[in-house]
């Protein structure tokens, strides 16, 4: 079901301590290593290792890929109000913005598709509000079609300590199922 | 004896949730919410030792004593 | 066959340098050099290799020209301040010879300056960081790929060379995530070592080569290396004016006339093209991207990307200068590698510089106005 | 040790704290922010003036010290606090130079400097924050780190010795030479407040809390931990006295561990009395 | 009046800085720069003034960092290794501008290399040793009188300008004697100090002279000096990419705004010059003969010495360039102030490069060869 | 201390030094000669290979020892001979790394290297040549040079104080450190051979003269006048246990003062168990 | 009595510990204080402080110097018998050679003409051997002309630490005289 | 009591004069004349003790012993 159109701009935007990069790591992984595509992922250097914004950017290709910036994302996953308000101005008038719908209450004007999932809440049911990342990245591909979801699973199953997998899996496979759901009621 | 009077007040604005005051407060004075939130549940037990506020590494909590 | 794997640069460079035989690694923390120091001594030990964190940066690259001399092949990775305490070190591997790489993944300077941003502003400290004359190699990554295949060639150089080797990247490649194939054996150099006997053994021959053959520390050779101007045995020419210049010429020209073994490029849309962008390191992706979009509009645009930064590629620009109306630099800095293009290019043709230095990749949209 | 009159946190934040320094930059829980409020407590007991008080760091968590106190401060480069400092000492010998450094900062890179502070006997209070860890940099391990902890750059256990830095500063001539640790707070700003009137180098280690960096590694996650385990492993001056060397082994002695009182001796003092007898013609 | 002298280059030096108004010293020995130190240590305490030897060149540049912010005119001296040890500090001094002046007796490098032989080997570590972009003021004698003078000079250019000065000597002119008047006062110059209530002080104000005026530290303004990119007031920027960009513009333009201030030569033999000989330091001196050797046998042949290394005099190479159809430029290295004019002629005239170190001054003889 | 048999001086000049070593580079009646000797014959008493020996020097008059021995040797420069000789040992623990050096090379630039090596007790055999002095650069004070002293850069007396190397050594965690002097010559021998044997980081001070440079400018201008000078202000460490701290004022103890013996404790030795930890795959 | 030649370039050689480098810079002191004299004084640095070849150059001239080393000599001053044959060949055929006759005895081939004199022997009769410096210097200006004795005379009183002047007039004094005597016996 | 039979002698050729051998001595077999070189005067004084092979610098000294 991986969608062909063979270009991705991905951001995700929250707060540090979110997992927000090890996300797009993940992301970048499953693209790059399951999936064979270019793939690049950044990230966002403040001052502060801690806490405060966190955001991340992952460009998923056919071609290689130049500029590792993106300009105007086709997904934003936000995870917190804030930032949210921040970041959706730059999306693309055609592409898709996630958010958590237990943390971002007020979506601002765009035109935009909007897709409002409880994220958190999904985590906390499948084990633990830490996978919260792991559910994000799930509703990210199943939306955009970036990347299948076989090829997330394995990069957990490949990269992740052992101890971590099963409560991740769980939530991908919750995530997942949720932004299914939510595209079919669409 | 006169009777110490003390008054403990956290900035909240500053307060970092480190958990400190709560676990060093001699008199358990202090507890935190389960987001983290210091609150000062007990204040007649406070004892106005000040190891709250000598420990908080925000200055965020002042204790103040009438004696 | 290889792996394909998902990492980014700092970690290209660990497998990099591990694939090409680096056994020895020594470093102090810096951002944002410092997951090289980390994978090295997460990956060296299993191996048998050896990691040490030192007091400082002069420690560190002391200690790897220690290491060097023992035998192995060494490596070294730091930033801008780390950079500049080394700079009398380095000095030490390229009069003595010692094979060293040393990484330096640049960030915004001066001084500590901006310590998470990425920045190209080091490539004349590489040149001429150290105190009077001596050669240098540097080359010079855009992507996670080549942190990996550019550590690899470092180390070969050092040791095909005897001398010292950088690879500039910058924080950007630090922790971009790319993919990359990671090879199961690359092509690996040792250093010349004797074959006569230690009797007639000179560490400073002066070969056809230009680069002496060298023994390993313990290996029953007796040698003697020093940081004075030295003869061809390695004994003290402090006052021999003639041996002191023959030395420095025969250090300059052991690289120079290689050039062809260290000069490293790639072209495209060049066969017509007026406007050449001739870039290095990140900006040369956005310089790629500004290319592309020229040439979407209809203008005869060209691409050189360049891994070579030193010893500068002359003949390269000079072929540029030749055919090219205009040449755009573009390099976060204020300006370094243009001053040598401008040299080369010697009036031939228009040399535009886009420099600029606050912690921001330059956007390909700025060079794209450049090339306009 | 005479009993601190503790001013109101509020007054201490208003004369000392520049507008808006809350919250700090530092990590919920870190120590850096405990080390601060005992020196400007410190500074506050000793009465120094502010206009000829200045404060010299060097790069890293603790580095970030500078930046919210109202005193003339600088911030330099990795390690270099100390010869900045001296240099302002000797230039203006009215000034008193407060120096916190992390201990990457004063034992690494800057130990070098440390130790020739001390022999020199310059009138510097050097304060090293001592959270075991190269906090700034992710949390690699220092020469002040125990042996065997985790790190990210001892994945298997750090194999290195730790310097007992007091013992180092007193080995180097050091007049002045404390170990406080955060938790006990009173004690630290009598310490700092001793190193500051003390006419002399004085060095003061505190043993702080970098539960992110270090703590999280080593199976004392937070702030709290640290800071029990701080409780556990310090020994007072007087009650090490008691103790066998294997009693005390691991455990860091806390409170005044050499305070040789000798103004004459020290380096600027000498220096006056050099120009005198430069002045006066004589060639020794 | 004055005073007349016989000396060497190393002796003005100190009484350069002496009449400057230097008042602290901090350096570690090093040939062929001892004797400045030396000197000073002798000099300053009988003025009250300060000298300190450090544990080594790094804590000697720190040091007077130290006292410069403290409101004393500083000096630092040294030769090659120093030189190198000392880059990163240097930086500091740049971008956090405090006024500081440093002497580099150039030695024959790289490493410890011929410590005792002269050579100009350092001019391009001068302006590039130290990471990142930054700005540059060297200046270089080339006879003992002007080994006074352009001390002086440097002193005040790092007061007039809130920076780090070099002053490059050799060791010729370091223990060469000859014949000076040191006059009994010179012009001197003191840094800008602020002259509004320390609640409006701005220790980096955009001034519209690009030097802000700077407090002593003890004087009350409670100000923050940073080495990482700060804003007006101090205050870290080192996420503020607008701030960081002003700040290395302001660093840059304030010393090249003014750089008829910090541009200093002679011109001899000019008028119907063909070709021009462009030299500094000691080469100069032999150069000089060459250029009247060369008169002497009809050639119409000028001399051009340069006292400005830093920031390279680019007018005045051009407007030779414009005349002339030969440009010999001596110097001992391996040819690195002749990047700059070749970068600067651009294909106008012939550049001619007569560079050697081996330890001894370029004769006349070999200069009047490319002369001819 | 066991005596030890003298091996003829025309043997040892033919089995470690070069050919047309002598007349050295060295002033007349200079320490460092003696130094070189002991050194050598030390290294005979052991009976290390000499394909396994390793000097390593710095810069200075005591730099050029390399210069004459026909071991491998290494000449680097000012101040950073151990973290070369660290890089030498940790890649390959079988040699026997030697490193003479200056005091200045030693105790002022590479300061922090010797603290540090010391830390890690890593086994290399530091030598210092303690001439008070920077010998090479003309004769300035040192960290070394006794506090009074008329050098260059103290025409009016030196105002510093210096350090005890050995203290500062010992402060560090060195494992073995001595003081010899060259005056003492059959102990200096000894001294060197324990530490070469210690299996740790070793530093053996010696007290040298350099007549040029420092004797010269304080009244004891002969290489014999300095050597009388050490047989007046040296007392050996047994004897020191019987003086007052008065007594002892300004004399230099020497003999074995330190020497702990952990084999297991050293760094290589460290690190061969960490390697065989990390590939059974642990991680802590 | 001072010529008016205007140039001169002058050599002393001889060992380390003969103090030439002293006399060289007495020389240039007096040329360039008291005879206001354009002046420079170069020495050859070997890489031993300590003993062997000692070469020093002093040039005076009545214009500014350029390069500061010399071609050929004017006058040249051996104090070595090594040193003289090393470095007579350079001197201009109307040069000097002015030699320390107890210890030059063999004087090679030349066109300059020879002074010898018993520099050492004048200087221990004057007071000390230590100041054939002294009288080295004295002969290279009494028989060149290059610098007038009073110039000499002051440089000594106004430069040399006070309890070393008195030998050191006496060696000069009686080094001139001998010269001029040589000069008048010629 | 066997007797000791020493030959001493000096590497001219390397000797630089310090006067250490002579000055330490403790037989004053050594002596140096007034240019400073070192002459074996008093060789049959000698005890063998070897303080001056081992307190020369410059390696100069061989003390040969026969008993
Ligand atoms: C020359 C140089 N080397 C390395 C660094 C990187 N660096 C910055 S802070 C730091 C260490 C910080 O550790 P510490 O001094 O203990 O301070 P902490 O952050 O723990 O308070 C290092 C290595 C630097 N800025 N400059
Ligand atoms: C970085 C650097 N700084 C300074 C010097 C100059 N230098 C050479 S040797 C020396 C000191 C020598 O003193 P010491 O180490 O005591 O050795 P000694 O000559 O007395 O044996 C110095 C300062 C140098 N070569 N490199
Ligand atoms: S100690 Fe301070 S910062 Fe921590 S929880 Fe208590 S009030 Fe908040
Ligand atoms: S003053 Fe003491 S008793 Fe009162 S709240 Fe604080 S810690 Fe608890
Ligand atoms: S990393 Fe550690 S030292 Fe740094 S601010 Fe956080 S807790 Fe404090
Ligand atoms: S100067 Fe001193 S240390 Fe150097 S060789 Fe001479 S006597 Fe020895
Ligand atoms: S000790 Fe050696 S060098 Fe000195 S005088 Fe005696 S033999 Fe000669
Ligand atoms: S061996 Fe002893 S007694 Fe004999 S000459 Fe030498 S020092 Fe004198
Ligand atoms: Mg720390
Ligand atoms: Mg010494």
């Amino acid at each position: 079901m991986t969608d062909k159109k063979g270009y991705y701009e991905v951001q995700m935007v929250g707060w540090g301590g979110q997992g927000l990069v090890s996300a797009a790591h993940m992301l970048a992984q499953a693209a790059g290593i399951y999936d064979s595509k270019h793939v690049t992922q950044t990230e966002l250097h403040g001052i502060s290792q801690r806490g405060g914004l966190s955001e991340t950017e992952v460009i998923i290709s056919n071609e290689e890929i130049d500029y590792p910036y993106i300009s105007r994302p086709d997904v934003l996953l936000a995870l917190t109000q804030k930032e949210c308000k921040n970041f959706a101005p730059k999306l693309k008038d055609d592409g898709m913005l996630i958010i958590d719908s237990m943390k971002v209450t007020e979506v601002p004007p765009t035109k935009a598709k909007v897709y409002r999932l409880p994220l958190t809440q999904i985590a906390r049911e499948a084990g633990s509000e830490l996978a919260t990342n792991m559910v994000s990245l799930a509703a990210i591909c199943a939306l955009s079609g970036a990347v299948s979801f076989e090829a997330l699973q394995k990069t957990i199953e490949e990269h992740m300590p052992p101890k971590m997998r099963t409560v991740n899996i769980a939530a991908l496979k919750a995530g997942w199922a949720a932004a299914e759901k939510l595209k079919s009621n669409n | 004896m006169p009777v110490k009077v003390c008054a403990v007040t956290i900035d909240q604005a500053v307060c970092k949730q480190c958990g400190i005051c709560v676990a060093f407060c001699p008199k358990d004075v202090l507890v935190a919410d389960k987001e983290g939130q210091v609150e000062v549940a007990y204040l007649e037990e406070c004892s106005g030792c000040l190891m709250c506020e000598l420990l908080c590494p925000e200055l965020a909590i002042n204790v103040d004593i009438a004696e | 066959m290889g792996k394909v794997t998902v990492i980014s640069g700092n970690e290209a460079c660990v497998e990099g340098a591990l694939a090409a035989g680096v056994r020895f690694f020594a470093g102090y923390p810096i951002t944002p050099s410092t997951p090289i120091a980390e994978g090295m001594s997460r990956r060296l030990p299993p191996i048998g290799g050896k990691f040490i964190q030192m007091e400082d940066e002069i420690a560190s690259m002391n200690c790897i020209i220690g290491a060097s001399l023992a035998g192995l092949k060494v490596l070294g990775a730091t930033s801008g301040p780390g950079f500049s305490l080394k700079e009398e070190s380095f000095g030490v591997a390229m009069l003595m010879e010692v094979p060293c790489t040393v990484i330096d993944v640049m960030r915004v300077g001066p001084s500590t300056g901006m310590a998470t941003m990425p920045a190209q502003g080091d490539i004349m400290a590489a040149r001429w960081g150290t105190h009077g004359d001596h050669p240098v190699i540097a080359l010079a990554p855009s992507s996670v790929r080549e942190c990996f295949e550019l550590t690899v060639k470092a180390v070969n150089l050092a040791e095909r060379f005897r001398t010292l080797v950088f690879v500039l990247t910058d924080a950007i490649l630090a922790s971009l995530l790319e993919r990359v194939e990671i090879p199961d054996s690359v092509e690996t150099v040792n250093r010349p070592r004797p074959t006569v006997p230690p009797a007639q053994y000179k560490p400073y021959q002066i070969t056809p080569d230009g680069v002496p053959p060298m023994a390993d520390f313990g290996a029953g050779y007796h040698w003697y290396a020093s940081s004075n101007m030295h003869d061809e045995r390695g004994f003290l020419a402090t006052d021999q004016h003639a041996v002191a210049w023959t030395l420095a010429q025969r250090l300059r020209d052991k690289i120079l006339k290689h050039k062809d073994e260290v000069t490293f490029y790639s072209t495209e849309w060049m066969d017509d093209a007026e406007v050449v962008v001739y870039a290095f390191g990140s900006t040369a992706r956005s310089a790629r991207a500004a290319v592309k979009m020229a040439r979407a509009k209809g203008i005869k645009a060209g691409f050189v990307k360049t891994q070579t930064i030193w010893p500068f590629p002359e003949e390269l620009v000079s072929k540029i200068a030749e055919k090219a109306r205009t040449i755009v630099v573009p390099e976060m800095n204020m300006g370094q590698m243009v001053e040598k293009v401008r040299e080369v290019v010697c009036g031939r043709a228009k040399v535009v510089s886009v420099a600029r230095v606050d912690g921001i990749l330059i956007p390909p949209a700025e060079i794209l106005e450049a090339i306009k | 040790m005479a009993k601190v009159a503790i001013k109101k946190t509020s007054e201490i934040r208003a004369e000392y704290y520049r507008p808006n320094s809350f919250p700090t930059i530092w990590c919920p829980g870190c120590g850096i922010g405990n080390v601060v409020a005992s020196m400007v407590r410190a500074i506050d007991t000793v009465g120094l003036k502010h206009d000829d008080t200045v404060v010299v760091t060097g790069i890293g968590c603790s580095g970030i010290i500078y930046n919210y106190l109202n005193f003339d401060a600088y911030h330099g480069i990795h390690g270099r606090a100390i010869p900045v400092a001296v240099g302002l000492k000797l230039a203006n010998p009215r000034l008193n130079v407060i120096v916190p450094m992390g201990d990457g900062d004063s034992s690494a890179i800057g130990g070098n400097h440390l130790i020739h502070a001390a022999r020199r006997n310059i009138d510097i209070t050097a304060i090293v924050v001592n959270n075991s860890t190269y906090g700034n940099t992710g949390g690699q391990f220092s020469p002040l780190t125990p042996t065997g902890s985790i790190t990210t750059t001892s994945p298997f256990g750090n194999i290195e010795n730790s310097f007992d830095l007091c013992e180092l500063a007193k080995g180097a001539g050091a007049t002045y030479v404390a170990r406080g640790a955060t938790y006990y707070s009173r004690q630290m700003i009598d310490l700092i407040a001793n190193g500051i009137r003390h006419k002399g180098f004085s060095l003061i280690e505190v043993i702080s809390q970098c539960p992110v960096q270090y703590g999280r590694r080593n199976k004392l996650p937070t702030a709290v931990d640290l800071l029990k385990w701080q409780k556990e492993n310090t020994v007072s001056v007087t009650r090490a006295k008691t103790m066998s060397p294997e009693e005390l082994k691991g455990k860091f002695i806390i409170g005044e561990l050499v305070n040789i009182e000798a103004p004459d001796q020290e380096y600027t003092a000498r220096y006056e009395r050099l120009i005198e007898k430069a002045r006066s013609g004589g060639k020794s």
